[in-house]
């Protein structure tokens, strides 16, 4: 289990980490997409690596003079002919939160996140505040109308 | 005909949805959508009720384990049914306000909504493991889109987030699909609970094991990875909100105990990587610390959504206890819940689509003007905390039951008091409802009366949710044959 | 708000208080003679000793009352604290200091100023 | 009429109060008059040893049980039901009535309750149903709404706390015992028993569980009050005298609660307040008889609860009537009302005089039983305990109220009397408390044990005039103290109890996590954004509270960093399940090589080149170990040989037997492939004890049942 035996799965540790680092620590949203793309680049290439077998050849069907040859060792193909779905998906995945980012930038200006979450909080307050003063106004318009009521009662 | 009713539910609403895009007429979308969910409930409903034993479809002729095949067990088929008749309810009789939300794009909309469907059926119909995936992934990407379409811009940065955590979740199931078939060379799901007890020694499986759970755990919105879910939820049309809080989360649950009793076994995931040690403090954590945001919440779809991260909780308590009780009560609570929260969120809607916005205090006094939704929530409410006589109260009695069979009365205690947390947040809505004054200054209502799509469905589910309450033995049973099923051919 | 308001006429009752007050001392008189005289000529029920003294109920009635009220007072220093003491916000101490009103209802009054200018 | 039985008593109430929002004005308060009525009626029509079953959850329940016991509580409820719907009269809202007649209902059900699901059941209901009556204060009064909401709140996660300790206890006792019969239980005999113990005393209000019956009560409405003190400790009391009957430990908790709550009654200044202490109070006189459990003290408790709710209702009725009518009820703020509302003063003095026993009304009747059966039991020290809480109850209930109320200063209020269908329900009340006490004997007739209270006789000389001297002589002490001006005034404000360890510290306690968790995630989080090594300044101005709440949304990264550690802590703990590290790898390298090996054997003979391609791998295979290194290099050696030994054998047979014919060249080939297949067999000979010894030795150790399960 020496490096170079293995090396592959160590490339897709260090793609994968990579991946999520972006992710994690880069604020721009596009760059936290490619940063994403990077991370389920990084399982395709585990998979082929698990597909392959020590001494196979690719595996495509070999014909010896029309007739198939036998006894040849291929590399599995399944985990290759898996890989072409999660292809399309990282494929779909990405073109779905460019198209968000595009949306993004055009509603709040910014594609950065610290920006976009500064200004929804913002946002958020502002509600809450014109909800409490509102409440506020109500319930004092409200309690007036009560004791109006009570005295009312009283005196009738 | 009969036998092909697993595919059915799935190729039904996934066929549709190209044919809404296609027909590109805004009212017949509306119906061809909902004619497709009720279908493949139909279809969900018909192979519920008939099957005497798990059916299994060989797609396209193969032969399982070769060619891919889809399966449903008891507990499959019921979660099926519960997720095809939500979809039907949150998208047939969806509010006024759902359809404003979406106009303009309705074909867009319903296909989206109809591909969704299509994944969380596939994922609980088949019975291969890379087949999961795929299904996943199709209900995660139109799951992005759905929410991109609320109202607010808010929603674009909910969906944004939701596609990170949910394509990392889909990538950790991917790795954790692919290591597993590194170790038992097949995808099947009955081949691979047969192979994996050779390797289950192997570190590799660990490592499958672990990346599995924490991509569903992530899907499933498990406590510390729970923070997609309540601006997704508060966020999407409100069609959406009732049909995610529903489903999503159930079928992402149904899944972690389909890998964790089917495929890798109770006896390896319970007694030697001691799952349930980890999974069982994060529950509990959940338990409280989403109810407790519920409390503090402004807004109505908020308050929910942390309501269901806590209603997460009990599941994963449940699943962690490792025993057929335990799945038994996880799985009845699954359907409680899932009943319960789509009601509550299509009264949230019903709500929102009369006063024009979702805060809290904009419902001030409003019990009185909607006596009947506001009655809905009333009863939604209790079921939540586990009032006697809801169907709340019988997945809460199964699962202090399996607490108590599993000789850890502490727990039970804990259920009990984050319960209390339950009626607190819900009591707060009631508060709200009836117990204040119409705010005197507050904008007028957006419109004057509920239209009858806004809270018959609504009506209909607490309907089921009370009567299930009373007539308990209907969901028990059922149920208890479907964990028994699954429980028996894991050990 | 009563600084406001005449009192109604004196009552009958308020005229009386002092003889009322007197009828008491005078049936307390009675009860101890009915007593006495109960003791000497009827047969007392007791469960305890201490029942058959005379008068013993009239002393524990007298000292009881006394020493509760007295002790009451005494407690008063103890428990006794402004009418709005529980409404009083709590603040947290810890590192990052968090405003007390997240049990409060309505947080967002004290972000109502600047939030408001915020989008000016 | 057997239809009728087939519900549960209380039914009609619960029932009919859906459809009180269908009536108006005059018809919907003549229908809440008429329910009570008619449930009363209905409950006329069960005999006593009724017993109702139903089935639920699978349980077979007994939905009905009708005794002695809990007939008298049910008489007892339908008479407070309807005297609290007539005291209602006035209140045009729905809701309370609704509320009023499904609480009734549901401790009316609870008292027939014959198992312990089905006494959940309705014991949660009641919690659920009075907390309205508290909640709807806040309509009346806008500017107490948040205070009557977080009141209310605390009350109704108590009473839900209590209905939720039932509920596991009851689960409990079931697993223990597999009965959900409620009957007499032995706290030592499960732990369920304790818990529901537990639960009943949270109702009960035992000390140190007391609180929420004076933060509760004194905040509901006018009516509400008198709601609530009628039927939630009263149904605890049922609870306590069919479940505990006879559990000592009762004696020293009732003996408790007679005596701390006068303390305070003395010092609070809300006399709604005052009240609820000496309910506390009267309950603990139950709780005593309940302990001592001879025929004559549970007659006592039943009695004493009987008379008690009747004039608790009085005095409560009476200062709603007080509060109704001048909007405050704090003694320092009232004074001279008796000119006012003469007839209210009178029924409150009645109340007064009742609740303290006095002679020739009810409570005189009833407390002496309880009192009585505590000196047939010799209890000295109780005795005298019971004896101090008469004297302390004769000040806070039978003096305080009425005095500080109706006479003291008079503040100058200028009220109405109390309205007609206040007063005719406090007549009411009034009347039956003095029945009760000139007729005791229509009373002992319901009790549990009848033939007990027939023997009993309240009215004996000595008791009469010990009663007396004891009351007489509590008022002297009261006069002196007046006159010598050290009775203590009536002031604006609090007294600290037990509520205050959860309202301060909880509030804190929640407060404080709160700033824990949301410090913890910035810290987390902030350290995150360390590892990019950018703006912590920006982060902490975008983080200043009130931002960074645990209840906002999180970022994309942030999450995803917790994902990420998240998985590493399961990685941590599933790699370090079952396999260590040294061992592990060698496992690992082990298994590697059989599976090769298998490889090779599972290839058919004559595919040589697969065969010659998977003897490569195994030659090439990287492994950790002299052994396996070893056990490579034979196998590798043995199956190259084999190989090698078929190849020849395979060529000799394409040659085919010699003759004749065959050219030199092919013999000469021949000649060769014999040679070396005898070699490669003498090497496979030379191999094949190391290999095949070898990989057994391994397949026993790591993979035993490999072949068998392929």
């Amino acid at each position: 289990m020496t490096l170079p035996n293995v090396w592959n799965y160590w490339a897709v540790v260090v793609l994968m980490m990579v991946g999520l680092y972006i992710v994690i620590a880069k604020p721009n949203y596009v760059k936290k997409l490619m940063g994403l793309s990077l991370f389920q680049v990084s399982v395709i290439m585990l998979y082929v690596s698990m597909g392959r077998v020590t001494g196979g050849t690719a595996p495509i069907y070999i014909l010896d003079d029309g007739a198939p040859r036998p006894f040849v060792l291929y590399t599995n193909p399944v985990p290759h002919v898996l890989m072409l779905t999660a292809i399309v998906v990282g494929i779909a995945t990405t073109a779905v939160g460019l198209a968000l980012v595009v949306r993004i930038r055009e509603a709040y200006g910014s594609s950065e996140e610290d920006v976009v979450a500064e200004l929804d909080r913002r946002e958020v307050e502002a509600a809450n505040a014109l909800a409490a003063q509102r409440a506020a106004e109500s319930d004092a318009s409200s309690a007036t109308a009560a004791h109006a009521g009570a005295s009312h009662e009283e005196h009738a | 005909m009969s036998e092909h009713l697993p595919i059915l539910m799935v190729l039904v609403p996934l066929l549709s949805a190209p044919l809404v895009v296609f027909i590109k007429h805004r009212k017949a979308s509306r119906v061809i959508a909902t004619l497709a969910c009720a279908l493949s409930a139909c279809a969900a409903w018909t192979l519920a009720l008939q099957m005497s034993s798990a059916v299994s479809y060989p797609l396209g002729g193969w032969r399982p384990a070769i060619g891919i095949e889809l399966r449903v067990d008891f507990a499959g088929a019921y979660v099926a049914a519960i997720v095809s008749t939500i979809a039907t309810f949150a998208i047939s009789l969806g509010t006024r306000g759902t359809r404003e939300d979406v106009v303009g794009r309705e074909m867009f909309f319903y296909a989206a909504f109809l591909m969704c469907v299509a994944g969380l059926m596939g994922m609980v119909v088949t019975g291969d493991a890379f087949n999961v995936f795929v299904f996943l992934e199709i209900s995660s990407l139109s799951t992005y889109t759905l929410v991109a379409m609320g109202k607010e811009r808010r929603a674009l940065t909910a969906a944004l987030n939701y596609l990170f955590l949910g394509t990392l979740g889909g990538t950790f199931v991917l790795i954790g699909i692919g290591l597993m078939y590194q170790m038992t060379g097949t995808l099947n799901a009955a081949a691979v609970s047969a192979r994996i007890r050779e390797v289950e020694h192997l570190r590799t499986t660990h490592v499958a094991f672990a990346f599995l759970a924490v991509g569903l755990g992530i899907k499933l919105a498990v406590f510390p990875l729970h923070q997609w879910l309540p601006g997704a939820y508060s966020q999407a049309p409100h069609a959406v909100s009732s049909f995610l809080a529903g489903t999503a989360t159930k079928v992402m649950y149904f899944q972690l105990i389909r890998v964790v009793v089917s495929f890798f076994g109770v006896a390896y995931v319970f007694d030697t990587l001691h799952f349930g040690d980890f999974l069982l403090p994060l529950s509990l954590v959940a338990m409280f610390a989403g109810s407790l945001s519920a409390i503090f919440q402004p807004s109505l779809r908020r308050l929910l959504a942390y309501s269901s991260i806590g209603q997460v909780g009990y599941l994963t308590l449940a699943l962690s206890l490792g025993t057929e009780a335990g799945l038994n009560a996880g799985l009845l609570h699954l359907g409680a819940h899932a009943v319960t929260k789509t009601a509550l969120f299509l009264i949230a809607a019903a709500f929102i689509a009369q006063v024009g916005d979702d805060r809290l205090d904009r419902l001030s006094g409003l019990g009185k003007r909607y006596p009947l939704l506001s009655l809905g929530f009333v009863l939604g409410g209790l079921s939540l905390i586990g009032v006697p006589g809801t169907v709340g109260f019988v997945s809460k009695w199964a699962l202090l039951e399996a607490v108590l069979a599993g000789g850890r009365p502490w727990l039970a205690f804990l259920i009990l008091a984050s319960s209390m947390l339950a009626v607190v947040y819900v009591f707060r809505v009631v508060e709200v409802l009836y117990f204040r004054a119409p705010l005197a200054n507050a904008p007028p209502l957006a419109r004057e009366r509920a239209d009858w799509g806004s809270w018959v469905p609504a009506g209909l589910l607490v309907l089921v949710s009370v009567g299930l309450g009373v007539w308990s033995e209907l969901p028990s049973e059922y149920v208890a044959t479907a964990a028994q099923s699954l429980f028996g051919g894991a050990r | 708000m009563s600084d406001a308001r005449e009192p109604l006429p004196e009552s009958a009752i308020e005229r009386n208080a002092v003889n009322i007050q007197r009828a008491v001392v005078g049936v307390c008189v009675l009860l101890l003679l009915a007593d006495v005289a109960f003791t000497f000529l009827g047969h007392r029920h007791t469960h305890f000793g201490f029942e058959g003294y005379i008068g013993v109920y009239a002393l524990v009635g007298f000292v009881s009352y006394v020493g509760l009220v007295l002790s009451a007072k005494l407690l008063r220093k103890l428990v006794m604290r402004p009418e709005d003491y529980y409404d009083a916000p709590v603040v947290a101490a810890a590192p990052v200091s968090e405003p007390a009103p997240v049990s409060e209802p309505a947080p967002a009054t004290e972000v109502a100023p600047d939030t408001t200018e915020d989008p000016s | 009429m057997n239809a009728l039985t087939q519900l549960f008593p209380g039914a009609l109430m619960i029932l009919g109060a859906c459809f009180v929002p269908l009536f108006r004005g005059r018809a919907r308060s003549a229908y809440v008059l008429a329910l009570p009525l008619l449930s009363a009626a209905h409950l006329a029509l069960f005999s006593l040893g009724h017993q109702g079953s139903a089935t639920l959850f699978g349980y077979t329940l007994e939905l009905v049980r009708v005794d002695a016991l809990s007939r008298i509580f049910g008489v007892i409820f339908h008479i407070a039901a309807f005297l609290c719907c007539l005291y209602a009269f006035h209140v045009k809202r729905p809701l309370e009535h609704v509320a009023t007649l499904v609480y009734a209902g549901a401790a009316i059900g609870a008292t027939f309750a014959g198992d312990l699901l089905t006494l959940f059941v309705f014991w949660e209901l009641t919690a659920l149903s009075s907390v309205f009556l508290i909640l709807a204060r806040g309509l009346d009064e806008p500017e107490r709404r948040e205070r009557v909401f977080r009141v209310s709140m605390r009350y109704l996660v108590i009473q839900v706390g209590s209905g939720v300790l039932l509920l596991a206890g009851t689960l409990l006792y079931y697993q223990g015992t597999r009965s959900l019969h409620f009957g007499r239980m032995n706290l030592e005999e499960s732990p369920g028993a304790l818990f529901i113990f537990l639960a009943f005393g949270i109702k009960a209000a035992f000390p140190l569980l007391h609180n929420w019956v004076q933060d509760a009560y004194p905040e509901a409405s006018v009516s509400g009050t008198v709601v609530l003190a009628s039927f939630t400790t009263k149904l605890a009391i049922y609870a306590l005298a069919r479940g505990f009957a006879g559990t000592d430990v009762l004696i020293p908790i009732g003996a408790c609660m007679t005596a701390f709550p006068i303390f305070f009654a003395v010092l609070e200044n809300d006399l709604r307040r005052v009240l609820a202490y000496s309910l506390n109070n009267q309950l603990g006189y139950m709780v005593v008889g309940i302990g001592v459990g001879t025929e004559l003290a549970i007659n006592g408790a039943a009695a004493h609860a009987f008379a008690h709710i009747l004039y608790k209702g009085l005095l409560l009725m009476s200062m709603g009537a007080v509060l109704y009518r001048t909007g405050t009820i704090k003694a320092s703020e009232l004074g001279g009302l008796h000119k006012s509302m003469p007839l209210t003063t009178a029924f409150c003095i009645i109340g007064a005089l009742s609740i303290s026993a006095f002679p020739g009304l009810s409570g005189f009747v009833t407390k002496s039983m309880i009192v009585s059966a505590v000196g047939e039991a010799h209890l000295l020290v109780i005795f005298g305990v019971l004896l101090f809480a008469s004297a302390g109850v004769c000040d806070h209930s039978g003096i305080k109220i009425p005095f500080f109320t109706f006479f003291a200063h008079d503040q100058g209020w200028k009220v109405q009397e109390a309205p007609k269908h206040m007063l005719l329900a406090m007549g009411l009340a009034a009347a039956l408390c003095i029945g009760i006490g000139v007729f005791p004997s229509a009373l002992y007739a319901l009790l549990p044990f009848p033939e007990a209270a027939a023997q009993y006789h309240a009215y004996e000389t000595t008791h009469v005039l010990t009663m007396l001297q004891l009351l007489f002589f509590a008022g002297l002490a009261f006069i002196t103290l007046v006159r010598l001006g050290v009775y203590p005034p009536e002031l604006p404000a609090i007294n600290l109890d037990t509520d205050y360890f959860y309202r301060r510290p909880l509030k804190r306690f929640v407060v404080e996590s709160y700033a824990l968790a949301s410090w913890v995630r910035e810290r987390t989080w902030g350290m995150a954004l360390g590892l990019r090594g950018r703006a912590l300044a920006s982060l902490r101005r975008n983080h200043e509270p009130p931002r960074g709440r645990l209840g906002e949304p999180w970022t994309a990264g942030a999450t995803t960093l917790f994902a990420a550690l998240m998985l590493f802590t399961l990685l941590l703990l599933t790699s370090s399940a079952g396999c260590g590290g040294g061992e592990d790898a060698e496992a690992n390298d082990a298994r590697l090589l059989l599976d090769r090996v298998g490889a090779i054997e599972g290839v058919p003979e004559q595919a040589f080149e697969a065969r010659m391609e998977r003897v490569e791998v195994l030659r090439r295979l990287p492994l950790r170990g002299e052994s396996l290194i070893a056990v490579r290099e034979a196998c590798a050696e043995m199956h190259g040989a084999l190989l090698e030994a078929d190849v020849q054998n395979a060529l000799i047979h394409s040659i085919g037997a010699p003759d004749e014919d065959t050219p030199a060249e092919e013999l000469a080939r021949l000649e060769r492939a014999f040679t070396a297949a005898e070699a490669a067999a003498a090497r496979v000979v030379v191999h094949r004890d190391a290999c095949v010894d070898g990989t057994a030795t391994l397949r026993a150790r790591y993979a035993p049942d490999r072949r068998g399960s392929e």
